[in-house]
Formats: structure tokens, sequence, C-alpha cells
């Protein structure tokens, strides 16, 4: 995140998250994985910021992060994470505890197996109240209610005593949102909360969630691998690529003007509905995988990138800031941004 | 004779077989002394194996040898408060010749004949000289049980408290079978004349409760004995007796006569068969006391380092066929036997004397001779059967107690069929029936001289010893028979 | 021009799996995965099917290879009844209709190697003799799905998604298959590995001539493939037309639903008059009466809830062909993706 | 559920059935002969042929078995050979003590294997978990009857503070002071078993989405893994605690042997050594039944603890 | 050239670096047991069946490294000997075991009209507590080497053809087996290059168990008189001798034990290494 960057968002919005050169590797024999290396950005409140990259990239370990569930043999070696300004980062165990599921709330992307099989939808969601505010079993069943009632679940009375087998996908990633938002969180985490669903519910989902959080002013930082939900949800979008954010962007300059040939490659990879039809254009090469960037010199994109020059292969270019909410990690991003302008 | 020991108190006693039944007549192979405190005989044997007067107190012979007539001792009580009549007598009888284990040894009996109440009269068909010892047998015995019990029982098994009733110094209480079973005291005992010897004799009742429970683990008893879990334990192993002799609350007694140890050729098929020589390379390649030394110290046991194939311990057994261990003369046996190393199965039972631990130096001794010998462990019912077949081995470990009535060795001339062995020699049956049917000792003895002589010719044993049964005890018991192998405990008292 | 030949056609197929329960085990009722689909694939198309999960696509795949038995219906392959023939005749039919499968992850065997997968249904169907012929063959088919002849001797898991798709490639192509079902070949790779994937099966279509089933639950991916496209719902084909005309006019309430919950990758594009559909996909075990789809439909009439209605050619204004099984087809006006040139 | 619990049931029959003739034939085939037991070592021909009658050992197998089954399906598992009373009554009686040594060895198996199997879940390869890990490869390393011959050795013989042999039923107190190192030989492989188990089986859980879920809400450590974590790994510990009671209902017979102990595995093997074929029969047949039984109640408790099975 | 041959080379041995210290360490225990049954009659310093009462229960000394028994027999000798019982026992067992079971398994598992008869008796057999299952055997058929093994096979069949039939059900659903039959591979085929193949993982580790259940069963049923008949050593009647001899002679015990206790130690530091390497998940095989 730049400087610059960061003082108009404190202008604009509350600042509900700010991530400061995140790094968390998993130790293994040989040397460790940095599965997220350095990476900063904020989110504002009730802004939608999207996370986007192939798998591996590490979006689900930086969400995990941001709550400190990474457990051994991972570990986060460095960086801040502020929560509305508290640094998570110094907070004891038990203070980090109290946090998760209440100010700062996370769903997954496979509901099935996200929601414990052999309890009830009640006690799954009640226990969260229980555990951030306690209060009588009687209003902590309204409350449920209530919550599973704004998050369109029909019959939520019979539902209550269901468990997850006995639901649909959709509906059980309904239960997933409505026990993240009980205790209104100010921080939404939802790491490819879609994947798993048909494109029918997964409308219905993205609907709803960006529905509650404009309600309830969440942040919201979602995860996902699919430009076509970034460009249906997002404010703003930041791009992975091996553990590092290669481009960072509002939704619209992004797909309009790509400033990294990454994020380039992404977009014209896919599939449009809405455009002719025609050659999709490939990235080439394979989707790195941590193990092997170890001994990638330089850009780590490059050996895929039909750009790379000498420089590229043997100096890692840096975040470089090229305009307000505006950086990418390229050597040439000027060069790519006109290409793509050309070509429009 | 007079009981001048201390009463009361409880007696634990853990012997090596279970206990599922008292029934005195059907059974043989549980422990003896239980069904012998329990119940009684018309003629009790001595240490010395002569019959003595017990239920009966007089008897007389008719001179044909036809009809025994016996007196019954008067003011007996059974265990339920009947008091003993002749016609109890003979209902034990009618049951025994259904049930008896043994009645074969008593084949001759006709029909036992109440005179009047305190007098029975035995009719034979054929006279038969070993009577008094047969029906004084202590196992698979001619009890003597009140007549509606033995009626109301009949063929079946007498297993439940109330149905084991008897004269004995001690009474059931309980039975647990394989568990715990439990004896009290029975205080209108009739005791015996003449001193405690063996069966036969006095019988003082100290204890109030006396329990058995099995142990079949021989060193397992030790460990209970010397855990003070038990106060007696029936064969205690030779190895373990120094532990119980160093320990200072406990006590060795070592008891003989005790188990022989001998094997048996098969001297109707194969290599013992046809080489007859070979047999005696046998005996003569032992070492018995080599042998014996398997059952612990010598104290223990008494080695016979001339085998021969029985024990004189009746006197009208033969004391010839001696065989000191020569090896050199083993060897020349064998090469002049004109054995072609053809296989020898040597059949072993485990527990028994001849078992798993003496079986190994057996096995030895035959291969150190040269000997094609494959030894083979069966357990105890396999045993039992692979034994009948006389085409499935050579020689066998056999063994047990030291008592062997005539009639065995009459059996031991048939095969499990009925058919007399091959190779019998001839003028067996003639000899051995006038040692059985001949009156008075001396000339019976001469008779079973004559048929001993065969015998040896015949010869398929080989004795090599005896070992005494040792009982351990608590060091506070005392009056432990010494000449009693069973261990019977009526008249032990504890010291306090 | 003359009429292009048809290469598969099949009628009134259905395929119920049978339910048991209770004490006895006793068949208590079917999944009614395929029920009475009527479709006809021309030499050298591709026939795009699409549709929710559990509509019963791959079943479809699945029984036109005769992989599985049809509960009923008939199956013809180049003029011939396959349903009738036998173990051996329908042994020399696997050389003509090959399967590629979903999950590049379990569709190859992981103890054997990539040689190894590759030649063996060159062995089987005796299709190259002796080793050296053999190895040629398969350096051959290495070569044109684009794997470096260097991983001969690799096994399955040492290679990506994409590789390993690629191998499955190859080991269908081995046979010269005429006909290939693609059962959603791409779904589980990245996107920059998708569109080299896709790219590739156009290639061989072109090259070889072939002839695909292309089964794909992603209505934006199947524009790019596809001439035309059959949707199913519920074991049935609610709509079959040209590509264009499908995603232009859709005649059915569901194709048009589908269309619209399709996220696009372009945050310039407006889109008025989303149609959510509400509820989820019903189960196929107990599918509603009449027209499977009223219980979702906002058009629903009380026909739809009666009778089912048949699958008929429907004209559309632009007058290109193409069926419909809705009762109200022609009173609807629904709402199609209108072709925007590429911003890109 | 009532369904799940008769399909269970019914399922069961076949099985009982194999194991009826499976026990009825194997015990037949016995080459000994049980009729030397109740015969004096030299009895002849005509006595062993009359108990060999008596015993019903002259009749053909077939007739034989025709005769056991429908006596069996009656409740009737015929009457000990040894014994001279019904199969049933004398292995009731010998069933307290298996059954008392089998819960005190399953109480030593759970008390210690579950706790040492969540420490070293909570931390694998910590310094516990390689304790454990020893400890528990040992204890399934030893067989039990050697481990039975050193506790004696220890306790017994040396030291002397324990019963060396037997089952003293006089109180529950001296009862348990017979079974307690009969009950730690056969609960040490037990309680390893189980401590791998758990370790394994929470790890497995550990790494599921569900138990990050619970951490995501903020749950509070003890609460995860004791109540989202442990409820989810239990159906293998459960297995093998069903595994466990089954082979320590039946199973000790070793163990019993070496302590002595009247139960059920002593039976066996006293009656396999004087061929008592009903007694064989009917401990077979019984214990099968237990286990059958043991099984079906491990079925059940998988549908208590997991929803899903429960629902079909 | 010689550099590709020589990375071929290597490559069939690539398996061995990825082996853990577990497999090494627990397969070495496993192979010193091996080597000594092997080589026996080297290692032997004495006939293991000579008696000699003269020298009854010796503690172990120069002449008699782990002393005599109660026989005067040589311990160690007979320890030695008792390692080929265990391992030919322990040896054939598997081998018995792994292939009937792996058989009923694979085609229970894989031919669904089999599953419900074939499974029926797998838990019939299963429902006998496996050593009374043996005994019974043992004490039906007589007890020798040859109807320990035949006894141990029957008793431990079920657990194989149950991991194998496990196994094969959740295999023949991956696609890999549709794409073989999609070439049109027969069932016998694809059982032999498709299921198969993927079964060896649990298989071996199974096997593994099994070997060790099989050596301590042996030495239980020598234990109680049911297993290997003397004058033949093995460790279980080595035990049994010694079990009258505990107080006395210690080493009549504790060494053959701890022979058992080593090598089933090994195969089961082995199997979990194997477990872990191959099969993470599978659940003890017992
Ligand atoms: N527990 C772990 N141990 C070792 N490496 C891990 C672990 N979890 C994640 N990684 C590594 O960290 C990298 C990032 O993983 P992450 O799950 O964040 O990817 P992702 O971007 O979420 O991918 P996807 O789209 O597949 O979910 C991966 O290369 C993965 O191999
Ligand atoms: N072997 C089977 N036995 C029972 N039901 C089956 C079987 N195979 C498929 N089904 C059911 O048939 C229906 C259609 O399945 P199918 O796999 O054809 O769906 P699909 O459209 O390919 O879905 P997806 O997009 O998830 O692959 C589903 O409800 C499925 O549960
Ligand atoms: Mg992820
Ligand atoms: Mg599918």
């Amino acid at each position: 995140m730049t400087d610059s960057s960061q003082q108009k968002q404190d202008q604009t919005r509350r600042t509900v998250l700010a991530v400061d050169n995140l790094q968390t590797r998993f130790m293994s024999r040989g040397p460790a994985l940095k599965a997220v290396d350095g990476v900063s950005f904020s989110i504002g409140e009730g802004e939608t910021v999207a996370l986007v990259g192939e798998s591996g990239c590490g979006k689900s370990v930086t969400a995990q992060s941001l709550l400190r569930l990474i457990s051994p043999p991972g570990q986060i070696v460095g960086g801040h994470i502020y929560l509305e300004g508290d640094d998570l980062m110094t907070r004891s165990q038990s203070e980090i505890e109290d946090i998760r599921g209440n100010r700062a709330a996370m769903i997954f992307q496979e509901p099935l197996t996200a929601l414990n099989p052999i309890m009830t939808v009640e006690k799954q969601l009640a226990e969260v109240l229980h555990r951030h505010h306690p209060q009588r079993r009687k209003e902590a069943r309204a409350q449920v209610l209530d919550m599973l009632q704004k998050v369109g679940i029909p019959d939520p009375e019979g539902r209550l005593r269901a468990y997850p087998h006995q639901l649909s996908g959709g509906m059980r990633q309904r239960v997933m949102i409505a026990m993240a938002l009980l205790s209104n969180p100010r921080l939404l985490i939802a790491d490819e909360p879609t994947t798993a669903l048909d494109v029918t519910i997964q409308a219905q989902i993205l609907e709803l969630m960006r529905n509650l959080c404009s309600q309830m002013g969440t942040a919201l930082l979602l995860i996902t691998h699919d430009l076509g939900v970034v460009a249906e949800m997002a404010d703003r979008v930041i791009v992975m690529y091996a553990g590092r954010v290669v481009e960072e962007a509002p939704v619209r300059t992004l797909f309009a003007q790509p400033a990294h040939p990454y994020t380039r490659g992404l977009i014209q990879s896919t599939p449009n509905l809405a455009t002719h039809q025609g050659q999709l254009v490939a990235i080439p090469g394979l989707v790195p995988t941590l193990a092997d960037l170890g001994d990638v010199q330089g850009c780590k994109f490059a050996p895929r990138c039909s750009m790379a020059t000498d420089k590229c292969r043997s100096e890692d270019p840096p975040l470089q800031t090229l305009g307000p909410d505006r950086a990418a990690r390229c050597w040439y991003a000027d060069e790519v941004m006109q290409t793509v302008s050309a070509q429009a | 004779a007079t009981c001048e020991g201390v009463y009361g108190g409880e007696l634990s006693i853990a012997g090596p077989l279970s206990l599922v039944t008292l029934d005195h007549m059907a059974i043989t192979s549980e422990p003896t002394a239980p069904r012998n405190a329990v119940y009684e005989q018309l003629v009790a044997l001595d240490a010395n194996l002569v019959p003595q007067p017990a239920l009966a107190t007089s008897w007389e012979t008719s001179d044909d040898g036809l009809t025994w007539t016996f007196e019954l001792r008067e003011g007996v009580r059974f265990h339920n408060g009947q008091e003993l009549v002749a016609e109890d007598v003979v209902a034990s009888w009618e049951r025994y010749s259904e049930v008896g284990a043994r009645r074969f040894e008593l084949e001759d009996i006709d029909r036992v004949e109440a005179i009047d109440d305190r007098t029975v009269a035995i009719h034979l068909s054929n006279p038969y000289g070993a009577l008094l010892e047969s029906i004084s047998a202590m196992s698979g015995a001619w009890a003597i049980m009140p007549a509606n019990i033995a009626r109301e029982l009949g063929t079946t098994r007498a297993d439940r408290a109330e149905q084991v009733v008897g004269t004995g110094p001690y009474k059931v209480h309980t039975i647990v079978p394989e568990g715990r079973t439990t004896l009290r005291r029975f205080d209108d005992y009739t005791m015996h004349e003449g001193e405690a010897s063996y069966n036969a004799g006095a019988r003082c009742a100290y204890f109030d409760q006396v329990t058995y429970t099995h142990i079949s683990d021989p060193s397992t008893r030790v460990a209970a004995l010397l855990a003070g879990e038990i106060d007696l334990a029936i064969q205690v192993p030779g190895d373990e007796a120094d532990r119980l002799i160093n320990a200072n609350h406990t006590q060795v007694v070592p008891t003989s006569p005790g188990a022989r140890v001998y094997f048996k050729f098969n001297v109707a098929e194969g290599p013992f068969a046809d080489y007859p020589l070979l047999r005696d390379a046998v005996r003569a390649g032992l070492d018995t006391e080599e042998l014996m030394a398997g059952f612990g110290p010598s104290d223990y046991w008494r080695a016979n380092n001339t085998p021969r194939f029985q024990e004189p311990q009746w006197p009208w057994i033969d004391q010839s066929h001696h065989f000191p261990q020569d090896m050199d003369l083993a060897q020349q046996l064998v090469d002049e036997s004109g054995y072609q190393n053809e296989p020898i199965r040597f059949l072993v039972v485990p527990g028994g004397a001849t078992g798993w631990e003496k079986a190994p130096a057996m096995d030895q001794y035959l291969r150190d001779l040269g000997l094609n010998v494959r030894m083979e462990s069966l357990d105890g019912a396999t045993f039992g059967s692979v034994r009948q077949n006389l085409s499935s081995w050579e020689i066998k470990g056999a063994g047990g107690g030291s008592l062997v009535g005539l009639r065995y060795l009459d059996a031991s001339g048939v095969d499990r069929n009925g058919n007399p062995w091959p190779n019998l020699p001839d003028g067996w049956h003639d000899v051995l029936e006038r040692a059985l049917n001949t009156e008075g000792q001396e000339a019976r003895a001469a008779a079973a001289e004559e048929f001993y002589e065969l015998h040896a010719e015949f010869n398929n044993e080989l004795w090599t010893g005896d070992v005494f049964f040792i009982v351990g005890a608590n060091s506070n018991l005392r009056n432990i028979a010494t000449d009693d192998s069973t261990a019977s405990f009526w008249n032990i008292w504890r010291e306090e | 021009m003359a009429e292009p030949q048809e290469l598969v056609r099949v009628t009134g197929l259905k395929k119920h799996f049978p339910l048991t329960s209770g004490v006895f085990r006793r068949t208590v009722g079917a999944v009614r995965a395929v029920e009475d689909v009527t479709l006809s694939i021309r030499k050298g198309e591709t026939l795009a099917l699409v549709g929710e999960s559990g509509c019963g696509k791959s079943t479809t795949g699945r029984l036109l290879l005769r992989l599985i038995e049809a509960s009923a219906g008939e199956l013809m392959f180049d003029g011939q009844d396959i349903r009738t023939l036998d173990r051996r005749a329908l042994r020399t039919l696997r050389r003509d209709m090959q399967i590629i499968f979903q999950d590049p992850f379990s569709s190859l065997n992981p103890r054997m190697r990539v040689c190894e997968l590759i030649a063996e249904p060159l062995k089987f169907h005796q299709l190259a003799r002796g080793r050296a012929e053999v190895e040629a063959e398969v350096d051959h088919l290495m070569n044109i799905v684009g794997l470096a002849p260097s991983h001969r001797d690799k096994f399955p898991h040492q290679f990506s998604g994409g590789q390993r798709q690629r191998i499955g490639i190859a080991r269908a192509l081995a046979v010269r298959p005429r006909f290939i079902v693609c059962d959603e070949p791409i779904s589980a790779l990245d996107v920059s590995i998708q569109a080299q994937v896709i790219n590739l099966l156009a290639q061989l279509q072109q090259d070889f001539g072939l002839t695909y089933l292309f089964i794909s639950h992603d209505l934006s991916v199947v524009r790019y493939v596809s001439d035309r496209v059959a949707v199913m719902y519920l074991g049935r084909i609610v709509e079959l037309a040209d590509t264009a005309a499908l995603f232009e006019e859709p005649r059915h309430p569901y194709t048009a639903a589908l269309l619209s919950s399709i996220p696009v990758p372009d945050p310039s594009l407006e889109r008025k008059d989303r149609v959510i559909l509400t509820g989820d996909v019903p189960s196929p075990s107990n599918p509603p009466s009449g027209c499977p789809f009223h219980p979702r439909c906002v058009h629903a009439q009380a026909i739809c809830r009666q009778e089912v209605p048949a699958l008929r050619t429907v004209a559309r204004g632009s007058g290109r062909p193409g069926q419909v099984a809705c009762h109200l087809a022609e009173d609807l006006d629904l709402q199609g993706i209108p072709t925007t040139e590429a911003s890109a | 559920m009532t369904a799940f619990i008769l399909r269970r049931l019914l399922g069961t029959l076949p099985i009982v059935l194999i194991v009826g003739i499976i026990t009825f034939f194997l015990v037949q085939l016995s080459p000994g002969d049980p009729a030397m037991f109740y015969v004096s070592a030299d009895a002849p021909p005509q006595e062993i042929e009359r108990v060999r009658t008596q015993l019903g050992l002259d009749q053909p197998v077939i007739q034989r078995f025709g005769f056991w089954l429908g006596e069996v399906l009656q409740g009737n598992l015929g009457i000990s050979f040894h014994q001279n009373r019904p199969v049933l009554t004398g292995f009731l009686d010998a069933l307290p003590v298996t059954l008392w040594l089998a819960f005190f060895s399953l109480v030593i198996a759970l008390v210690v294997g579950i706790p040492v199997g969540l420490l070293s879940a909570l931390r694998p390869n910590g310094l516990v978990d390689k304790f454990s890990t020893v400890f528990a490869l040992i204890g399934m390393s030893m067989p039990n009857f050697w481990l039975g011959m050193l506790l004696v050795l220890l306790f017994a013989i040396t030291l002397g503070v324990m019963p060396a042999q037997g089952y003293d039923p006089t109180s529950f107190w001296t009862g348990f002071r017979s079974l307690l190192l009969p009950a730690i030989t056969l609960g040490y492989s037990q309680a390893a078993l189980v401590a791998r188990m758990t370790r394994s089986s929470m790890l497995e859980v550990m790494r599921q989405d569900y138990v990050q879920t619970a951490r995501a809400k903020g749950l509070r450590t003890p609460v995860v893994l004791g109540k989202h974590a442990f409820g989810n790994a239990l159906n293998p510990i459960v297995t093998v605690i069903g595994l466990a009671i089954g082979s320590l209902a039946a199973g000790s017979a070793v163990v019993e042997v070496v302590f002595n102990l009247p139960g059920i595995g002593r039976l066996v093997v006293d009656s396999v050594m004087r061929r008592d074929y009903p007694m064989i029969q009917g401990i077979l047949l019984l214990t099968a039944g237990m286990i059958i039984v043991i099984n079906l109640l491990t079925d059940l408790l998988y549908a208590i603890i997991d929803p899903r099975i429960r629902y079909d | 050239m010689s550099r590709l041959a020589g990375s071929r080379a290597w490559a069939s041995f690539a398996w061995i670096a990825p082996l853990n210290g577990r497999i090494l360490f627990g397969g070495g225990l496993v192979l010193l047991i091996v080597f000594i049954a092997a080589a026996a009659p080297l290692l032997a310093t004495h006939d293991p069946l000579r008696v000699q009462m003269s020298m009854r229960l010796m503690p172990p000394s120069a002449d008699n490294w782990l002393g005599t028994d109660n026989n005067g027999r040589d311990i160690y000798s007979r320890i030695v000997h008792g390692a080929r019982v265990s391992v030919v026992v322990g040896m054939a067992v598997v081998i018995l075991t792994t292939v009937i079971g792996t058989f009923i398994g694979l085609v229970s598992g894989y031919f669904r009209r089999l599953d419900g008869p074939l499974m029926r008796f797998m838990d019939a057999l299963m429902s006998f507590p496996s050593i009374l299952l043996a005994i019974a055997i043992v004490a039906a058929l007589g007890a020798s080497i040859q109807n320990v093994v035949i006894a141990l096979t029957v008793s431990f069949i079920p657990h194989t053809a149950r991991v194998v039939r496990g196994k094969v059900l959740s295999v023949r659903e991956e696609t890999f087996v549709e794409s073989a039959r999609a070439i049109g591979l027969g069932d016998w085929l694809i059982i032999k290059r498709y299921i198969l193949p993927n079964v060896m993982a649990p298989l071996m580790v199974q096997a593994t168990f099994i070997l060790a259940l099989a050596i301590i069963a042996e030495a239980g049923l020598s234990y109680i008189g049911a297993g290997t008949p003397p004058p033949q050593p093995s460790w279980g009647n080595i035990l049994s001798d010694g079990r009258a001899y505990l107080h006395n002679a210690w080493w009549m015990t504790t060494f053959p034990g701890l022979f058992i206790m080593i090598s089933v130690l090994g195969l089961n530091i082995m199997g979990d290494g194997l477990r872990d390497k191959l099969d993470p998940r599978m659940e003890a095989g017992r």
C-alpha cells in the first residue's frame, strides 16, 4: 500500500483493515515456502475489495493470516495487521479469539465441510452468540432466527434443528453467512464463497452478500479466482501471483487498463459471455508452485511473460505506484497500460 | 484314635485338576482327596496297600470263594442324618454297576445282598482274589451313599451339592464347577479304628471348612502359596521345592509313593515288535538317574537305574530284567537287533509324568542310540485316540499312579477293540486267570510270579522311576500325611 | 451446402438409478438422472450440453458411450444401433468414441507412467505393433497434445492439472476416435490453463475432424467452443439451439435465467433486470409434476404444473432454428445477452 | 432409526447362521476322542464305547448337526461333557470374571489412551507425542502374555504386593485386586491402540474446514478441540473401542491362562484340551453372538454420534 | 548418454530416498530377525534340541549366553532356531492371507453380486475373536506348525479381505477405471492393471501388521500348548516352558519375550512408516 492511496482512503472513509507487509511462511524440509510474501493493502468501511489470483498464489493463506488462523508448520513471520487501528500481531491469543467471529468474521469455500456435520444449525449459530455476547437462550434463539431470515432461509424455525447435510449447498452457504454476520462484524473475509455453487445459486449468494454488507457497513474482503465475480462485486481489486501483490486498482480501471502482463493475461484468457467469440488468449506455461519459485530470479512472472526482458529475469520489480489507488509490480507497467489502450 | 490337634479355621487347597463334580463313582480324572473326604467305602487301603476295615468292620469269605460277607459299622450316619444300613450298600452297588468307572474290575460280582441291616453279602460268579483291593479303589470307586439318593440318581451324575451325600468326615457345602468347592466338617462323623494310614484309619476333621481351588499351573500354585492365598498346594514340582523351603512360612512334604514314570513300546507292530532286542537296547541306553533329574533335586524322586517293567510294590511282582545303563551294550544290542533305521514315532502327552517335562530327555537318549526317532506331542484327547491305533506309534510316554490292579494287566493283553495283542505268549490268559482267582496272598503271589514271567517276555513297558508328589504347605499346618500322594487333608490341623 | 450428416442420434433416452431403502432394501424409487432425452450430433460439430450440477449431463455422456446401460431409448452411432452390440462389437466401437474427464486428478491411473497410459489403448486395440511402433506413436501423440517427450516416464502426480488433462486427451486420441465426449474437461483448471486446453481441443477438432459432445456448466465457456447448445434441467433438455441464437434469444425461462446469472468479467457492463432464480434445483429422485422448472419459474402457469412440455421447434425472431420445451415459449419476452464488440 | 436398527438386526441373521455352521463343524473335525476324558487311561474298549454312546458320539455328524441346530434354536446349547450341566450355565458362571476383566481393562484403555492420544494430537511431534508414540509402540508390540508374566514376576513374586493368580470373588475389592494385574496386561495394548487412534483421528479432524470455522468463530481452544474436533474424531475411536471390547470380551484367553482366571477364555482353552464339544461350540457361538451384538451397538453409536448415518 | 543411463539407474532406486526413518529402522529390525532365522544353524552355539540334564536351569554364562532351560538346552540356540518358526509361520500366514484375502476382497468389491455372500461369510469369521478361532482350529486339526498357519490364516483373512474390499470399492469409483472401460478393457484386465496396483499400498501396510499379529499369535498359541509342538523350539513354547520357572530362571521368559517384542516392534514401526508414506488415512488394521 502506498502512502498516497492510504491518505486518500483516510479522507473518504474510515479504514477497517490495513495490512502492512504481511509475510507468512510454511516451514518445510527444504527452504521455507513463502506463501505470503510482503502483502500490503487496506479496506475501508463498506468497501468490497477482491483478492484474485490462480490456485496456490496465497489467497487463502493471506485470509487466514489476517485472523491469525495459521497453524504450524505455517507461521506469520512479519508484518502488521491493523483492524480498526489495533495491531492484531501484538495481541495475545485470547484477545485474538475475542476478535474472531466478533469484529472480524470469515466464510469459506466449501460450505459442506466448513459446517460441523454433527451439530445442528442452531447450535452452530448460537455458539457464536454465547461466545461473544453471553445472553439468555431465548434471546439468542430470537436473534438467530432473525439472522436466518435475513439471509433468506425459508422456514428458519424448521431449519434450526437440521444438520448441515440436510441442507442444499446454497442453504449451507447462507447459514455460513448468517453465522459470520451474527455478531455484526466490521470485516468479513469471504474465501471463494461461491466457487462450489451453481451459477444460479452463486447469483443468489453474491446478491445476498452485497446487500447485507452494504446494509451493515461491513468491509468485505472477497477472495475469488473468477474475474466475472470480481467485476460484479468489487470496488477495488488486488491481484496476487506467487504470494505477492502484482497489481492493485479500482475495478473498472483494472479491467479497462491492466498494468501488469499477468492481469492482462487473466482477463484475456477468461471467457466472456458478452464479447465476441474467438480464440481465448492463454497464458503460456504452468501455474507455479511455491517450491518451484525458490530459484526464480527476478520477476516471478517472467517465465510466463511474453514481454519479459533480461531485466525482468534478473531483477525483481517493486510494487510501483502508478496513480491514485493504483500500483503494479512490473518494470514495464506503463507500456502494458499503453498496449491495452492501443488495442482498445 | 484320638484327635489331639487344634480344631477350627479354614483350609484352602489348590490342586492341578479342576473339580466339577464329586461323584465318586463316575469320575476318575478329578482330584480324589475331596471325594475321599466325603465318601467312604466298605474297606480302605492303608499305606502298605493292605485293605483295612472302613464302613465294614469285618468280613469273611465262603469256602468256594464265591460269597463274601461284610459286617457294617454301627451308628454310622450320612451327612443328611440317615443311618447307614445294608440296603444303602446294595443300592450303591446297583448304581455303581451302572455308572462305576472301574466296574469292569468287579465284573465277577453277581449281586450284592442285604442279609440284615448290619450285614451285606457279595455274591461272585467266579472266585476273585483281589476283591478287597478292587472295592477299595480310591477313584471311580464303589462309594456308599444313601439308598434313596443312589436310586434317585440312577445313571445321572451327582453334581449338585445336595446329591453328594456320604459318611465321610467332611460334607459338601458348595460346588462351583471349575471354580471353588467348599467342604464343611461333618460333626456326626463316626471314626474308624486304627492309626491313620493312607486311606484307612482314624480321620479327624479339624477344620470348620475346606476349600478346593484349581490352579493348573504348578508354579502359579507355588506363587499362590508363597503369597498366602492358599494353605496347601498339591503337586509342587521338585524345582520349586527350594523356594518353599527357603520361605519362612512354607514347608514341603514329599509324599510317596507318587507317580510311576514309564514308557510303553508298541510290541504289536513296528520295530519294537519286529526287533525285541531293540527294547533291551533302549533299556540299556537310558540313564534313568539323569532322566529323572528333570523332576528337580533327587530328594523328590527315585530313579530306577535298572529299568524294568514293574515296580515291586505288590508282593508278587517280579524283580528281574534289570538293565543298568551301558551305552556299549545298548549300541551292541541295537546292532544285533536288526533295526534298519525305520522311523520311530514317540508319542508324548503334555502334563503326564512323562510328558513335556521328561520327553525331550527321552527323545535325546533315543537319538543318541542312533534311532530314527520323531517326537510327536499331542494333547490329551488326540493322544487318547492316536495311541489306540497300533500302527501310529512305536513308543509312547505313559506313567500314572502307582496302584495297578490285576485287571489292568489283563487289559494290557488286549488292544482297544478287545482283541488279544498279537504275539501274546501262550498260556497268558490261563496263568492270569489263576493269579486272579487263587485264594490267599501267598498262593496268589506264586501264580502272579508265573504270570509276570510271561509278561516279561511280552513286556511292553519301560519303567524309569518314581516321582514323589510334593505337597507344599503353610508351615503352620501339622500332620500332613507323607504316605499319601493325593494330599488327603482330613487329619491336617493348623497350629496357632 | 449439403445437409450435414448425423453421427450420433439418441431418442427417448432414459436412465433411472434405483433408490433403495427400508429394512429389506426394497427399491422405493429412482433417481431420474436422464429423462427422455432426444438429440442428434452432426459430424464435425461441437454440441455443448450445459446445466447445473446433477442435472444429468455426465450421465447422458456416459450413456452415449454405453459406459452405463440406458433404462430406455434408442442409441444410434453412425447409423448403427449400438444398444444391441455384443461385447466384441462394443470393443471395436470403443475405437470410435472416447471420453475426456473432468477431474484430471482422478482420471489417470496413478500407478502408470505417461507412456504406459498413452500406449495402453494402442496396444489393446492393436493399433500399433511392436515396441518401436508403439513408442513412435506415443511420441507422436504427446507431441500433438503439447507434452514434451521428456515427460514419457513420469507418473501423473508429477504433473499439473493442465498437463494431466493433456495426457487424458492423448489417451483418448490414441484410438483415433471420431467422436469424443468431453465431460467438463476444463472446469477443474485455472483460468489461464483453461484457455490452453480449449484452444487445444479446437485445434484437434480441426486437424482430425472430430465431433464433440462438450459437457459444461459454464455457459461463457460454451459460447467459445460450441456450434450448438443443449440446455438440460432435471434430466431433460429444455432448449437446444445454435449457439448465437441461444445466447441472444433464449426461448426458455431457465436458459434466460442461467444467462442472466453468469457474472460477466466486465465492470462497465450495466446489467439491468437480472433474473435471480429463487430456490434450489429439485431432487431428481422426486421431480416436480409438469414442467420440471415450474417451481422456480416466475412465468409459471397452471398448465406448467400439470403437463410436461415437449421439446418442440420454436421460431425465433432472427429466424434461427431451435427447439424449446416450454408451454409458453411463444408468449414470453426473454432477455438474452447481446453480443457487444470486444473491448479488449 | 428404527428401520436402521431393524435392518442391522436382520443383516446379522445370515451371519449368525454361518457362525453356527462354522462352529459346529469346526469342532466336529477334531481328531481326538472326547470319550477318552471320561475313562481312566487304561480303560477297556467296552467302557469307552459306553461313554461314546452316552455322549451321543455314536451318531453320524449330519444327524448331530441337525439335532444341535434344532436345540440351539430353542435356546438349548446342550450339556457340557465335562461339567455335565447346561453349557449356558457353565458359560454364565465364567462370564462375570471375563466381563469384569474386560471392564477394568477397558477403563484403563480409555482413561489412559484417550488423554494420551489427545495430548499428542495437540502438539504432533512434541515431547508428549514422542513419549506416547514410544509408549504405544511398545504396548502394541509386547505379547500380552509376556507382559503378564513380567508383571507377575515384578509385583507378585519379587515385590509380593499383588496376587499372582486367581480370582477372589469374595468382595468387589478382592475381585478388583485379583483382576488388576491382568487388566493392566490387557489394558496396556488396548490403551496404546486407543491412544494411536485418538491421535490420528484428532489430527485428521483438526485439518478439517469446520475446525477452522470453529476457530474463526473465536471459540476458545478447549471448546474447539473438545466439542468440534473430538466429537467428529469419535467414530474411529469408537471403532477401536468396539474392537477392543470384542477382543477383551473373549479374546483374553491367553491372559486368563497366565493369571489362572476362571473366565471364558480359560474355559475355552480347557474345553478344547478336553474335547468338550458342546462347551466349545457353545462358547464360540455365544462369544460370536456377543461380538455381533457389540458391533451392532457400535453401529448404533455411530448413528448417535453422526447424524449423517442416522438419516442414512 | 552415460549420464542418461545413470539417471535411469538411479531412478529405480528413487524410492529409497523418500523412505522415512521409521521404515528404515523398523525394516532393519525385521531384516535382523529374518537374518537370524535364515542363519540360525550358523548363529546357534549349540544343538537346540540337545538335552543335557546336568546343565539344567543354568543362568546366562560364557558358554550358554542366555542360559539353559529345564532340560539343559541352550536358550540362545533355541531362540535363534525359534526365530525360524516365527518367521516361517509369519511369512506363510502373511502370504496366504494376502493372496486369499486380496482375491476375496477384489472379487467381492468389484463384482457386487458376490459381495453379499462373501462378506457375510467374512463377517461370520470376524465374529469370532481371532485367537479363540485359532485355538479352535488348531484343536480341530491338531497342533503343528502347518495347522497353526492354517488357523491364523483363516482368522486373519477376513481382515485383509475387508481392507482390500474397502479400497476396491473406492478405487472402482475413480474415473480412471471408467477411462479404462472407455478404452474397452475387460473386467479382469481392469482388476489387474487398475484396481490391484492401487490396492497395493494399504495391502502392504496391512501385511506388515498381519505379520506382527501372526508372530504374536503363534507365540500365544504355542504358549498355551496349541501351537508349535515340542521339541521344535519356538519363541512361544520356550516362554511356555519358562512359565514354570518364572522365579528361578528369569532368562527362560525374558529373552524369548524380548525377541518377540523386538521383531513385532520392528514390524509395527515399519508399518507405521509405510502407512504414513503410502496411505496416511488408513486406520490401524486390526
Ligand atoms: N498447510 C500448508 N502446508 C504447506 N504449504 C501450504 C499449506 N497451506 C498452504 N500452503 C501453500 O501455500 C500456498 C498458497 O496456498 P493458498 O491456499 O493460499 O492458495 P490459494 O490462492 O488460496 O489457492 P486456491 O485458489 O487453490 O484456493 C500454496 O502454494 C500451498 O502449497
Ligand atoms: N451411479 C449412480 N447411482 C445413483 N445416482 C446417480 C449415479 N450417477 C449419477 N447419479 C445421479 O444422477 C443425477 C445426474 O448425475 P450426473 O452426474 O449426470 O450430473 P451432472 O449433470 O454431470 O452433474 P455435475 O455437473 O455435478 O457433474 C444426479 O442426481 C446424481 O446424483
Ligand atoms: Mg484458497
Ligand atoms: Mg458431471
